[in-house]
């Protein structure tokens, strides 16, 4: 098949360990406690590069870091004031085992941070990025993808990706600089037949009866668009929320910042940018103490309306990419999951 | 001016030339760019802000109240708030912050032309408008310009010195009110709206732009509503909270809508498509 | 928690954190448990939607007491009586579990007739709640088979607060609501390494594990470790250190670590005391209120930049690792002391903190087999972990309480030290907030935290700032017998009228100018959740 | 950048979150999934726990009073007035004018040795913390 290659299992390993020669290996990494995180690795012979569960961050904090100096001040006398932009060159980075939720969330990032202004810290670090995706043949537990419609299988925006055929992997590239790495390396790959792809069509087809969670995304999708959630459900959301932030800090496609000067010494000092979350009532105050937006009722609210109404209307796509790590992790019981259930069950 | 992907969020020093005291909470920053070269080719639309930079204080956006004319300096009018207003009403004449901008999508100027021009501001609101009835005036707007103006007290009444010139202008009519009187006030007492009443309008001809606090704003919409005026000729500005200014942060949001790239400047039709809190009672 | 040594044996959370998602019943006291024990909150709530019911007993109208089923908004300071009143009806009720009583519990009948000599009527009064409610929280609690009582400083901190302690005990034991999975006493500790510092023996009385200083036995076995005599007096305590005044007992003092000057009760005390001192050491990551005071400050590290372990609540163990060196020239408290020891003529030679570890698995029984090693590729042990083969103790008091039998501890009502009166007409009652912590050393050092609430707020309630003539964001100027301190005002219905709520983060609004110095008398806990003020409008 | 699991330091929960280390500066503050406290989620202080860490604020060198102004003084100078006040007021008093608090905010380890201290090198028992507060 054109286009479309192998790469045996035990090849795996010995790849990375050329590629990791040109680029910075970022990979999901099972550390010795058990959790499994997108690591940069230093060495690939002590780390346990782990395809099996699902990393806990995202790619989010390697584009955009929970918190970075976009600038360095100083204004040694009341009558000057000098701005020093701080270059930090990312090294050519290859992202290894992005399922297509992580990916797709990318695609997102891209959107936000480089579509009309091009931000500066985000497209250096975009430009040097490698993405290497891996379908999922299994989805996990708090997964739902499917009704996202960034995954659980993807055909776009990735450079290489893979697909688990048992012993074997197949590969596919959407851009050059993936086609590059096969051109570079081809001792590595061989073309793939037809009955691989028919194994990968196969694999697919079964990974999306693999799904437990029934989430009626379409259903919130149409009733927020409509205006039908009901008040209620936004009151016990706001009752529930307990105001950590985490749903926003998790998510791969949250990328709300602030940014505030931190004073170095008398005369100087650095401008940082660091994760916000929109369910915080001083993401919206005023200077004088005015807010437009009561978050005790309003929080949680704009980030769901955000993410299911507003950017379905701006995109055609909700900004939610089924990853679920925001799943059970809510200190009231209030993710998104549970939020899109209460919408569809409170008209029956 | 969109500056260039690298120094997206970086401000360039620029001097107070000249600090006017509008009154005990208002202040008029007149500043031009240290790099003569920037400050020649910077140019802005009435409506459009600035993200203001203090030493330690962080960035505010601040609307320019000024008319832009070539290599001539920026005036921004900053009401006493937070920390960084407060910040920069402690600072004099030859001090330096930061700028970056412009931002934000102007007033429709050439809507305007041709037009009756209804003004309604309160407090700080008369700042932007400021910057569009002396465009409006430079440019030689020929039809009629009503202005009104309220303030909490007559010692708060800013921008004084255009107030008078603009009461001196054959096509113009400028009305003031104050909420409360003070000893030698001749003017009118009571809401803006009071005034409005007094004018003669055209609303099938005219534009309305309004600028002020919510409670006003309200008032007033519901006076012109009244009077007839089509919500796509009623023009405001919204104020937000705002981190980036150039539409990433999303502090700014309303819905879809993000105040620093969308607006500030919004026609009434627009923002009835948005759950706005400032329309909503 | 000296309350629960004398009726369990052993004053710490009974379960863990994650039984309580489990429970049947959670019934939640003194503790404003979504702001200060988020993680707890977290698992009370998931219990609840798996069924689970709620009672909260708190005179404010937390957001806990919000989604309670049942909120008995108590008088403050009347926790004895209401749990007495509880217990009453147990009994009256049939509900009490005969057989644990018998089994595993003394002195019942020292109880029974205490609860059978009181006016049920009368002590309901003294609580301000009605019996009705008071009744279907002992029935709900009496009758569920897996239930978990969790309290925190709301019922410590007052005179009585150990007989506070104490009633809770004997509602648990009477119906049998204790050395069960799932089912227990839980006292939340405030900080990350209260409960490890305890077990530390940085007290007055015990050395590490609880061993008396006073006992012949564990002072010989301390001196043969230390080769060194040790004295064999209690010393004193915090409050007797910090209270002192120009003639206390004290010439130097060596704080590490704490803010006593923000934290402690009558702040203009705690200033008096430590200005007095010939010699005051302190060690800290900033230069507190405290630090400003002292003679010589040293620079520590911080948590981020040494290696060590932290104990929490639930009594477990676990790695704090470094991340980065001690920044400029700050060192590590473990160096600090190691240095300050040799200089003093007495070798501290640790290499690393597993070896001061090692010392520790060797003298404290409890953490007998905790060492660094077992810790470091785990989630941490709860102790009591007896060697390196115990596998760490999830709830406490399996087949057996650790003092053998529990005992019930009849006790009365004491009323707080100071109420409101003609003069000082308000109770001020003070606590913490979601954003904030303790005396915002670190928290007020974050820019995020300090914008989601960056000053303190005095809760009111509405129809009290109607009567002052007060609207939210109005600045109060509040005054006690002690002192006084201006504060802005928010109107809420979560407290209720004639009580006020602050907090204690914020080193402008010194709240603790205006707390008073009664203590609890056997553990020394000051009373800061009641004192009487009184209120203007500035 | 490297991720360093260790125990957070605010309320007694006992989370357990990884710190985001990158060229020398703790940039970052993340649960772990699989502790059995934090399950993936921490309470806005601990997703802010790294802000506080290299506030410019931070202590980084030894002070002393002098004429009234505490001043920079080296390790040395200031370790040796703190050992010789210490060391004479406790001798002095046989331990009884001394008194130390200890910190909950530090770990046992530091507990253990300043409660050694007290008892073997400063022969006192006055030794507590804010337990009660």
């Amino acid at each position: 098949m054109k286009d479309k290659y192998l790469l045996k299992k035990d090849h795996l390993l010995p790849l990375l360990r050329k590629l990791k020669k040109t680029y910075r290996l970022i990979a999901p990494v099972r550390n010795t406690h058990g959790d499994t995180l997108f690591t940069a690795i230093d060495r690939l012979d002590e780390v346990r590069i782990d395809l099996d569960k699902q990393p806990q961050n995202s790619l989010k904090q390697f584009f955009f870091p929970q918190q970075e100096v976009l600038f360095t001040y100083d204004n040694p006398a009341g009558d000057s004031y000098h701005f020093q932009p701080v270059v930090e060159e990312s090294p050519p980075s290859l992202y290894f085992g992005v399922r297509p939720c992580d990916l797709s969330a990318v695609l997102y990032m891209d959107v936000v941070f480089l579509k009309d202004a091009k931000d500066p810290s985000y497209l250096q670090k975009r430009q040097n990025s490698i993405l290497v995706g891996l379908n999922c043949n299994d989805p996990f537990a708090s997964c739902f993808c499917n009704v996202t419609r960034s995954g659980p299988f993807i055909d776009f925006g990735f450079d290489l990706q893979l697909t688990d055929l048992g012993d074997r992997f197949l590969v596919e590239f959407d851009r050059s600089r993936g086609q590059e790495i096969i051109t570079s390396w081809q001792q590595f790959f061989a073309p793939a037949g037809e009955a691989d792809v028919k194994a990968q069509y196969q694999s697919f087809l079964e990974a999306r009866g693999k799904f437990s969670l029934q989430v009626h995304l379409d259903q919130a999708v149409r009733k927020l668009a409509l205006g039908e959630v009901p008040e209620s459900v936004w009151e016990e959301l706001s009752m529930r929320c307990q105001d950590c932030g985490g749903c926003a800090y998790i998510c791969p496609t949250c990328t709300c910042f602030t940014i505030h000067d931190l004073q170095t010494s008398d005369h100087a000092g650095e401008r940082l940018r660091s994760w916000d979350a929109c369910t915080f009532s001083g993401f919206t105050r005023m200077a004088g103490g005015h807010n437009p937006v009561d978050r005790q009722m309003r929080g949680i609210e704009k980030r769901f309306r955000h993410k299911l109404q507003f950017d379905v209307k701006k995109d055609n796509r909700p900004s939610c990419v089924g990853c679920g790590r925001c799943v059970n992790i809510c200190f009231g019981g209030t993710d998104i999951v549970r939020f899109i259930n209460m919408t569809c069950c409170e008209n029956s | 001016m969109p500056s260039q992907s690298k120094d997206l969020y970086l401000p360039r020093p620029a001097e107070i030339r000249e600090v006017i005291e509008e009154n005990s909470q208002i202040k008029t920053f007149a500043l031009s760019f240290i790099d003569r070269e920037y400050q020649d080719r910077f140019s802005y639309a009435p409506g459009q802000f600035l993200m203001v930079s203090v030493p330690h204080c962080g960035e505010a956006p601040i609307s320019v109240s000024s008319t832009p004319v070539s290599g001539g300096a920026i005036h921004l009018s900053v009401r006493r708030a937070g920390r960084l207003t407060a910040a920069m009403h402690g600072m004099r004449k030859g001090d330096v912050v930061g700028l970056r901008g412009p931002y934000g999508r102007p007033f429709p100027m050439a809507e305007l032309a041709g037009r009756d021009l209804l003004f309604v501001a309160g407090g700080i609101g008369l700042a932007p408008l400021r910057s569009v009835i002396n465009t409006c005036l430079a440019a030689g707007h020929g039809r009629r310009i009503t202005i009104l103006y309220g303030s909490r007290t007559p010692s708060d009444i800013a921008f004084k010195a255009d107030l008078t010139s603009w009461g001196e202008t054959a096509n113009v009519s400028c009305l003031l009110t104050v909420d409360r009187a003070e000893p030698g006030w001749q003017g009118e007492v009571g809401l803006v709206t009071a005034l409005l009443a007094q004018c003669r309008l055209e609303p099938d001809d005219a534009k309305a732009l309004l600028c002020g606090p919510p409670m006003m704003i309200r008032a007033v919409l519901a006076e012109l509503a009244e009077r007839g005026f089509a919500d796509e000729d009623i023009i405001t500005t919204m104020e937000r909270h705002m981190k980036c200014g150039v539409g990433i942060c999303r502090h700014c949001h309303m819905d879809d809508k993000l105040v620093c790239r969308d607006g500030p400047v919004f026609t009434l039709q627009e923002l009835k498509q948005l759950k706005v809190m400032e329309l909503l009672g | 928690m000296a309350g629960l040594a004398t009726t369990f044996g052993s004053g710490a959370m009974t379960n863990s954190i994650n039984e309580i998602e489990n429970a049947q019943v959670i019934l939640l006291i003194g503790s404003n448990t979504s702001e200060a024990h988020p993680q707890v909150a977290r698992r009370i709530f998931t219990a609840m939607d798996r069924g689970a019911r709620l009672i909260v007993i708190d005179p404010r109208r937390t957001l806990m007491a919000k989604r309670a089923d049942i909120h008995l908004p108590i008088r403050p300071g009347t926790d004895i009586p209401l749990l007495n009143a509880m217990m009453r009806v147990i009994l009256d009720e049939n509900l009490a579990d005969d057989l644990f009583i018998e089994m595993r519990t003394e002195n019942f009948y020292g109880l029974r007739d205490m609860l059978f000599r009181f006016d049920l009527e009368e002590t309901v009064r003294l609580t301000g709640v009605d019996l009705a409610r008071i009744r279907a929280a002992a029935q709900l609690y009496g009758r569920a088979q897996k239930a978990v009582i969790c309290y925190c400083l709301g019922i410590t901190q007052h005179v009585c607060g150990t007989g506070n302690v104490q009633a809770i005990a004997n509602l648990a034991m009477l119906t049998g609501h204790v050395e069960k999975e799932d089912t227990g006493v839980d006292p939340l500790r405030g900080q990350n390494n209260v409960q490890g510092a305890c077990d530390m023996g940085a007290l007055p009385n015990v050395f590490p594990s609880y061993q008396q200083v006073d006992i012949d036995d564990y002072r010989e076995k301390f001196e043969r470790a230390w080769h060194a005599s040790l004295p064999g007096q209690p010393g004193l305590t915090l409050m007797q250190m910090t209270h002192g005044g120009k003639n206390g007992p004290l010439k130097a003092m060596f704080i590490m670590g704490e803010n006593p000057v923000l934290s402690d009760p009558v702040s203009d005390r705690v200033e008096e005391t430590l200005d007095n001192l010939e010699f005051l050491l302190v060690a800290d990551i900033f230069l507190t209120e405290t630090a400003r005071r002292a003679h010589v400050v040293l620079p520590a590290a911080s948590f981020a930049e040494k290696t060590g372990t932290f104990t929490n609540s639930e009594r477990r163990v676990q790695m704090v690792r470094r991340v980065i060196p001690p920044l400029g020239q700050s060192r590590t408290d473990s160096d600090i002391i190691m240095d300050l020891a040799g200089r003093l003529g007495y070798a501290m030679d640790y290499e690393s903190p597993a070896e001061i570890m090692e010392e520790i698995s060797m003298l404290a029984p409890i953490y007998g087999g905790m060492q660094h090693d077992r810790l470091e590729n785990s989630w941490g042990l709860q102790w009591p972990c007896w060697d390196r083969s115990h596998p760490g103790t999830p709830f406490l008091h399996k087949y057996y309480f650790t003092r053998g039998r529990g005992r019930f501890t009849p006790v009365v009502h004491e009323p707080p030290a100071e109420l409101p009166d003609d003069d000082y007409p308000f109770l001020l009652n003070t606590g913490r907030i979601y954003h904030q912590y303790h005396t915002g050393t670190m928290s007020r050092h974050s820019a995020l935290l300090s914008r989601e609430a960056g000053e303190a707020l005095l809760q009111l309630h509405p129809e009290d700032g109607r009567r002052l003539g007060v609207r939210s964001g109005d600045l109060l100027r509040m005054r006690s017998r002690r002192g006084e301190v201006q504060v802005k005002a928010e109107l809420t219905e979560t407290v209720r009228p004639g009580e006020v709520y602050t907090t204690f983060h914020f080193s402008e609004m010194p709240v603790n100018r205006l707390t008073i110095s009664a203590q609890d008398h056997f553990s020394q806990c000051p009373e800061y959740k009641i004192c009487a003020v009184h209120l203007e409008k500035v | 950048m490297h991720d360093v699991l260790t125990t957070c330091v605010y309320c007694g929960c006992g989370c357990g979150l990884y710190l985001h280390e990158h060229r020398g500066r703790v940039t970052g503050s993340s649960p772990s999934r699989n502790h059995p406290v934090s399950r993936n989620n921490l309470c806005v202080k601990g997703w802010h726990l790294h802000e506080f860490i290299h506030h410019p604020s931070r202590l980084t060198e030894p002070l002393m009073r002098k004429n009234g102004r505490l001043t920079p003084v080296s390790w040395d100078e200031a370790m040796n007035c703190a050992a010789r006040e210490l060391g004479r007021i406790a001798a002095a008093s046989d331990g009884k004018a001394v008194g130390l608090l200890s910190s909950a905010k530090c770990t046992n380890e530091e507990n253990y040795l300043l409660q050694k201290l007290a008892r073997a090198v400063l022969h006192t028992n006055n030794i507590d913390h804010c337990a009660r507060l």
